[in-house]
C-alpha cells in the first residue's frame, strides 16, 4: 500500500465501512458525483450506488435530524457538513436530540451517528468557513468529538468512532487533507478503544505540549527545527477532545513537570482552558514547576487576507519562542 | 368505511383513557405531586386515537411536548407514564424524560420532544430506515400549527417529498402556539395547503372527528405504502387547557372554549354517535368504569413504586 | 419605590428603552399578550403597541436575523428566546452573522443586538429546557455575554447592554426571576461601562469564590450559613462571562491565595476552566497556595425528576463542602 | 416599456463590467495573486446589472457568496474591490473579507454573505428597518436556488409575508447548487410557486434577459412601494465556471454549457437587441474600450496599493 493523504485515509475508511456495513449510509451536500468538496467521498457513489450515497439539498439541519432519526432505528449514518461552520445550522438536532436522547430517554435509545467536517484556517476561506468549533461540543454532554491529526489516525478514529454507540463529532482540518504519509489500513475494531486515547507523538522529558488537530503539525515542525533541537519535548496529540486523556497528559507531566497546551481554536471556554485547569485542579498543581500556558488562536473572526489570517493562527515561531521562554 | 364495533369501541376507549388520565395529571399537579410543567390535550384526543390506532404496531410514531394522549394511543401502559412523571424507576425513561419526553420504544413511540418541530427531522430519518431496511411500515410525525414556522419543518418535508420517505406527517392544529393564533403565525392559505407546496398530498380535516382522523391515516397509510412518498394531514382541534400550567389564557376568549366544549367536543359528539348506531350506554359505561379503576390502580401502583435511584448520571450520558 | 422581582426589574428596564429609544423594539414568541413565558414583558404590549412589541411565529432563526438585519439599518432590536435551549436554531444569525460582520466588513457595520433568554435548570423542565449555554458563546469573538444574578443587577447590565455596540447574550437564569429585592431604577447609562466588570458580593481574605448568575446566589447561601460562619470568604460575582473582568479576580487572589469558581453549567469549555486556566497562566501561579477547585453542574444532561435534578446541579453544600475542603 | 437608450447603455455597460472585473480576476488567481477561491458569475450579468439598475442607491441589497456582480450593480469601485481581494488597506473590508464578504454600505449594499441563505433573515430585518422608519425603500435580497431549501428560507418567507415587509426576494435560479440539480433539491413544482405558498406574489422570469430582469424588478418594487408586501422573483439563468476554483464540473455536460454560452449569453443577447434598435458597433465599442481601461487601472492600482496594516485583531472584533 502506497503512502497516501489524510483524504484517501478517509475515503479508505468509509469505503471499508461501507462495504461491511450494510445498514452504513453517508448523506451530505454534494457528497456523490462531486466528491464532496475536499474530496473525501470521492468515488464512493460510483461504488456504492445513490442508495447509500446519498447528496442531499443544502439543508444542514435535516442532514443531520436525518441520522438521529435513521440511527434510531437501526441505520448507522455518516453525515458531512461540508465545512464544519455550518454545523450551526444543525445544532437542534445534534445537542437537543442526539447528545440528549440516550440519556433523555432512560437509556432507550441509542444515537450511533459521526457528523464529519472540515474544519479550521489557513485556506483564506474567512470568517465563516475556518472556524474551529470543536470546543462547543465538549461542553454538551452526550456527545464525543474526536478530532484526527494525521492519515492514519484519521482512519483509525474513524472506524473507531463508526464503532462507538454515541454521537460523534468529527472534526477534519482542511490543512490536513492533504498530508501524504504511510497508511496501515486495519480492520473496523470491534470496541471504539481509541476514542479518548491520546497518542504520544514524541517523548522527551523538558516539556510536555499538549495539542490536537493540524496544532499537532504545527508543534511537530516547531520541535524538529533547529532552534529546539537542543530540548527534549514531549508531544501529546489527544486525538479526542472529548473525552480527554488526562492520564496520559498527567503521567507525562509527572516527568516533565512543564505544560504547554497549543490549539487553533480562540481560548476563551475551549479544550485548552479544560486541559490547563483540569490539571491544575488535580495533584499535578504542586508538580508543575512554572506557569502553564495555552497557545490559542486570537479571539477574532478569521480575516481573508493571507497576512493577516496568519497573524491570528498561531505559527510555529509562536511555539518555540512559548517553549524557549518556559524552559 | 363501515367500521366495526370493536374498532369504535376502541376508539371510544382510547380517547375516554386519554381524557381521564390526563385529567388524573391534573389532580396530581393540584396536589403537588409533580415536578415541573406539562402541557394538557384534554379536548384533543380525537387526533391521537384516531391517528395510532390506524397503525400497526411496528409502524412508528413521533410526538410532541403535548404528547401523553400520541403515547397512550400508541399502547403505552398508564402505569409506567405516571411513574414516569413521578420519577420512579418504572417510569419509561427512568425519570430522566418527565411528562414532555416519554418514549416507548416497545409500542414503537419513538419519543415525545421538548422542541417545536424537534421531531420532524427525526422522523424522516426513520422513514428511511424504512426505506432502506425495505420495510412495509410508515412513521407518522406529530406535531403542533405552531412547528409549520420552524425552519426544519421545511428541511424535513422538502427531503421526504424528494426522497419519497414513508411518513405521514400529522399537524394537530389546535390553533394556537401557545398564545399565537394560528392564522397570524402562518402565512398563505392554509398548513394543508403548505404540504402541497412541497408536492405532498395534503388535506385538512376534522381532528375532533375520531372515525374521521382513524379512516384518513388509515387511507393515506395505505397510499404510503402502495406508491410511496410521504403525505401531508392538518387535523383542525382545539386545546381546552392553558397551553402549559402558567397560561393565564388571556389571548382568546372563554366563549370560544365554551363553544368547542359544548359544541364540538370529541368525546361527547362520538358517544352520541355510538348510541345512535346501537351501542347501549351500559356498554359505555363499562368502558367508563374499567379506564377509572385502571386509572386508579396506575395512580396509587405509581406513587407506591421506588424513586428512580441516583446512579451515576455522567455514565448515563452515554451508551 | 417598592422592591420588586428581577422580572420586573428587567421589565422596567425594557419599558425605559423603549421609551427613551424610538427606534428600540423586542420581538420573540409570546413577548406580546402573553407577556412572555416568564412574564419579563408583561404590559408591554399595552404601553408600546404592536409596532414596537412584535409577538413573532415559532421561528427562532428568523427572530435573531431579523435583529441583525434592524441593527445594521439604524434599529435597536431585543430579541428573546423563550428558553435559552432554542439558541441552537439561531446560531446562525448569531454566531455566522452577528458576531462576525463588523469585523468582516472591515468595520463598517455594527450589530448593536440584545438576544436574551431564560437559562438554567431547576424547574423540572428536563434536558432541553434547562440548560446554560453561555460559555459556547463566549467561545466567539464578537459577542459579548452578560449573566444577571439579581434584580437590581439583571436592571442595570440590560441598559448597559442596551449602551453597548455590540451584540450581546444575555442569559437570565430561571432561578432568579423571582427572586426580590430594592431596585433603584437608574437612567440609561452614556456608555456600557458595567460589562465587564465583576461585582465584589462580600469582602473577605481566606478564600475567593468567583460564580455568576445563579450560582451566585448559591454561593451567598453557602457563605452565610452557620457552616461557614467562621470563614471570611470573598464572593465575586462575574456579572459578564465575556469579557470577564480579571482585575478584580487577580486583586482578590493576591489577598486570598485561594480560587473557588462555581457555575452551573458542566465544566468542560466552560467560563469556570477559563477563570481557572487564565488565573493559573498568569503571575497569580505562584501566589495560589494551593490548586484552584471548579465546581460545576455534572456532564450530563438534565433529568426531570427532582431529585435526580438537584444531583446535577451543584447545591450549598457542595460550595460548603469545597470551601471546607480548601480552609 | 420601452427603455431610454441611456438606460440601455447603462445595463449593457453594467454587464460588460462585471463580465470583465471576473475575467480579470480568473486571470489574477491563475497568476497566483489571489488568497483562497472564488465564486463567479460570469454568465449570470444580466440578473445582477438589471436588478440593481432598478433599484434607487438608498434602496438595499443583500448579496451571496457569488456577489460580485451585485456589488458592482450596486455601485462599488471596482478598485476597491481588487483591494479587498488582495488584502490592501483600502479593500471595502480592508482585507477582512475577501470575496465572498464585500459589504458597501456607502452604495446601499448591506454585504455578500459565505452562508447560503444567510442574508435572508437580515434582509428581513432590514426591510422591517424600512417599514419602522416609514421609508420609501425596499431591500432586494439576493440569494441562489441553493438557497431554498434551507430552514431560514422559509422563515424569512413566512415572517415577511405575514408582515408585508418592502422586501423583494430574488432567486437567481442558475440551475444548480454547486453539483446539486434544482430539480433535485426543491420539491414542488417550482422556487416561484413555492414563493406563492407563502402568500407572496412570484413569478419566475428569463434571469439572461436583461431588460425583462428589470422592467420586473422595477414593477415589483413600485407595487411593493404602493400597496406593502413583500415580492419574489425567481430569475432563471446559468453559469459557466465551476462552482468555485476547485470544481471539476462533472455534474454536468459541457454541452449543456456551451449551448448557455452560445444561444443564451446575456450580453451577446442583448448587444444584438442594442444593435438591432439603432445603436451603433462603434458606442458599443467605446464602452468595451473604458471599461477595459478602468480594470486595467484598477488592478494596477489595487496592486500597488498598501496591505491592509496588521492591527489589534481582538480589538477590531468590537466595534
Ligand atoms: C424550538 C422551540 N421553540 C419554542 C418552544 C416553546 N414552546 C413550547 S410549545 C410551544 C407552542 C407550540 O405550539 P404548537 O406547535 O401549535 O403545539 P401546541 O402547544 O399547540 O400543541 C412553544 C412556543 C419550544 N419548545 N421549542
Ligand atoms: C449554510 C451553508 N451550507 C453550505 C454551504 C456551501 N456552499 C456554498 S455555495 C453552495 C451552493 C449554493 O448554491 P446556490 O444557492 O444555488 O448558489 P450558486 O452557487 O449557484 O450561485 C454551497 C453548498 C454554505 N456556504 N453555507
Ligand atoms: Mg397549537
Ligand atoms: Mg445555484
Amino acid at each position: 500500500m502506497p503512502d497516501m493523504t489524510t483524504g484517501q485515509a478517509l475515503n479508505n475508511a468509509l469505503s471499508l465501512i461501507l462495504e461491511q456495513n450494510p445498514t452504513a449510509f453517508i448523506a451530505g451536500e454534494d457528497i456523490g458525483i462531486y466528491g464532496g468538496a475536499f474530496g473525501v467521498t470521492e468515488g464512493l457513489l460510483a461504488q456504492f450506488g445513490e442508495e447509500r450515497i446519498k447528496d442531499t439539498p443544502i439543508s444542514e439541519d435535516v442532514i443531520a435530524g436525518l441520522a438521529v432519526g435513521a440511527s434510531m432505528t437501526g441505520g448507522k449514518p455518516i453525515v458531512e457538513m461540508q465545512f464544519s461552520d455550518f454545523i450551526v445550522n444543525a445544532m437542534d438536532p445534534i445537542v437537543n436530540q442526539a447528545a440528549k436522547l440516550h440519556f433523555m430517554y432512560g437509556g432507550s435509545v441509542n444515537v450511533p451517528i459521526i457528523v464529519r467536517g472540515a474544519s479550521g484556517a489557513g485556506t483564506g476561506a474567512a470568517a465563516q468557513h475556518s472556524q474551529s468549533l470543536e470546543s462547543w461540543f465538549c461542553h454538551v454532554p452526550g456527545l464525543k468529538v474526536v478530532t484526527p491529526s494525521n492519515p492514519q489516525n484519521a482512519y483509525d478514529l474513524l472506524l473507531h468512532s463508526f464503532t462507538d454507540p454515541n454521537p460523534i463529532i468529527f472534526m477534519e482540518h482542511k490543512l490536513i487533507y492533504k498530508i501524504k504519509d504511510y497508511v496501515e489500513l486495519n480492520d473496523i475494531p470491534k470496541e471504539s478503544s481509541m476514542l479518548g486515547k491520546a497518542n504520544i507523538v514524541s517523548e522527551g522529558k523538558d516539556i510536555t505540549i499538549v495539542s490536537y488537530s493540524n496544532m499537532v503539525n504545527i508543534s511537530k515542525e516547531a520541535i524538529v527545527a533547529k532552534e529546539l533541537q537542543d530540548y527534549s519535548i514531549e508531544l501529546i496529540d489527544l486525538q479526542t477532545v472529548s473525552p480527554i486523556d488526562y492520564d496520559t497528559i498527567k503521567t507525562s507531566l509527572k516527568k516533565t513537570k512543564k505544560l504547554l497546551v497549543c490549539q487553533e481554536a480562540p481560548s476563551n471556554s475551549s479544550v485548552g482552558t479544560t486541559v490547563i485547569s483540569k490539571i491544575v485542579e488535580s495533584e499535578l498543581f504542586n508538580e508543575l514547576e512554572i506557569a502553564p500556558k495555552l497557545i490559542s488562536g486570537l479571539h477574532s473572526p478569521m480575516p481573508s487576507a493571507k497576512h493577516l489570517e496568519l497573524n491570528v493562527i498561531p505559527q510555529v515561531e509562536d511555539i518555540t519562542n512559548a517553549v524557549k521562554s518556559m524552559l | 368505511m363501515t367500521l366495526s364495533t370493536t374498532t369504535q369501541l376502541e376508539l371510544h376507549r382510547m380517547m375516554m383513557l386519554i381524557r381521564l388520565f390526563e385529567e388524573a395529571l391534573e389532580e396530581m399537579f393540584s396536589r403537588g405531586l409533580l415536578h415541573g410543567t406539562m402541557h394538557l390535550s384534554i379536548g384533543q384526543e380525537a387526533t391521537a386515537a384516531g391517528a395510532c390506532l390506524a397503525l400497526q404496531k411496528d409502524d412508528l410514531i413521533t410526538s410532541t411536548h403535548r404528547g401523553h394522549g400520541h403515547c397512550l394511543a400508541k399502547g403505552a401502559e398508564p402505569y409506567k407514564m405516571f411513574a414516569e412523571l413521578l420519577g420512579r424507576e418504572d417510569g419509561y425513561c427512568r425519570g430522566r424524560g418527565g411528562s414532555m419526553h416519554i418514549a416507548d420504544l416497545s409500542n414503537g413511540n419513538l419519543g415525545a420532544n421538548g422542541i417545536v418541530a424537534g421531531s420532524l427531522t427525526i422522523s424522516v430519518g426513520a422513514a428511511l430506515s424504512f426505506q432502506m431496511q425495505k420495510k412495509d411500515n410508515i412513521i407518522l410525525c406529530f406535531f403542533g400549527d405552531g412547528a409549520v414556522n420552524e425552519g426544519s419543518f421545511h428541511e424535513a418535508l422538502n427531503l421526504a417529498s424528494l426522497w419519497s420517505l414513508p411518513v405521514l406527517f400529522l399537524c394537530e392544529n389546535n390553533q394556537y402556539g401557545m398564545s399565537m393564533a394560528t392564522d397570524k403565525a402562518v402565512a398563505g392559505d392554509s398548513i394543508a395547503s403548505r404540504g402541497n407546496s412541497y408536492g405532498i398530498e395534503s388535506i385538512q380535516i376534522d381532528g375532533n372527528d375520531v372515525e374521521g382522523v382513524y379512516e384518513n391515516v388509515l387511507n393515506f397509510k395505505n397510499k404510503i405504502l402502495s406508491s410511496g412518498g410521504p403525505k401531508f394531514i392538518e387535523a383542525v382541534t382545539y386545546r381546552y387547557r392553558g397551553h402549559s400550567k402558567s397560561d393565564r389564557n388571556l389571548y382568546r376568549t372563554s366563549d370560544e372554549i365554551e363553544y368547542w366544549k359544548e359544541e364540538k367536543d370529541p368525546i361527547k359528539r362520538y358517544i352520541g354517535k355510538l348510541i345512535e348506531s346501537g351501542i347501549s350506554e351500559d356498554q359505555l359505561k363499562d368502558i367508563d368504569t374499567d379506564i377509572k379503576d385502571l386509572i386508579r390502580k396506575s395512580v396509587k401502583q405509581a406513587l407506591d413504586s421506588p424513586l428512580s435511584p441516583i446512579t451515576n448520571l455522567e455514565e448515563d450520558s452515554y451508551a
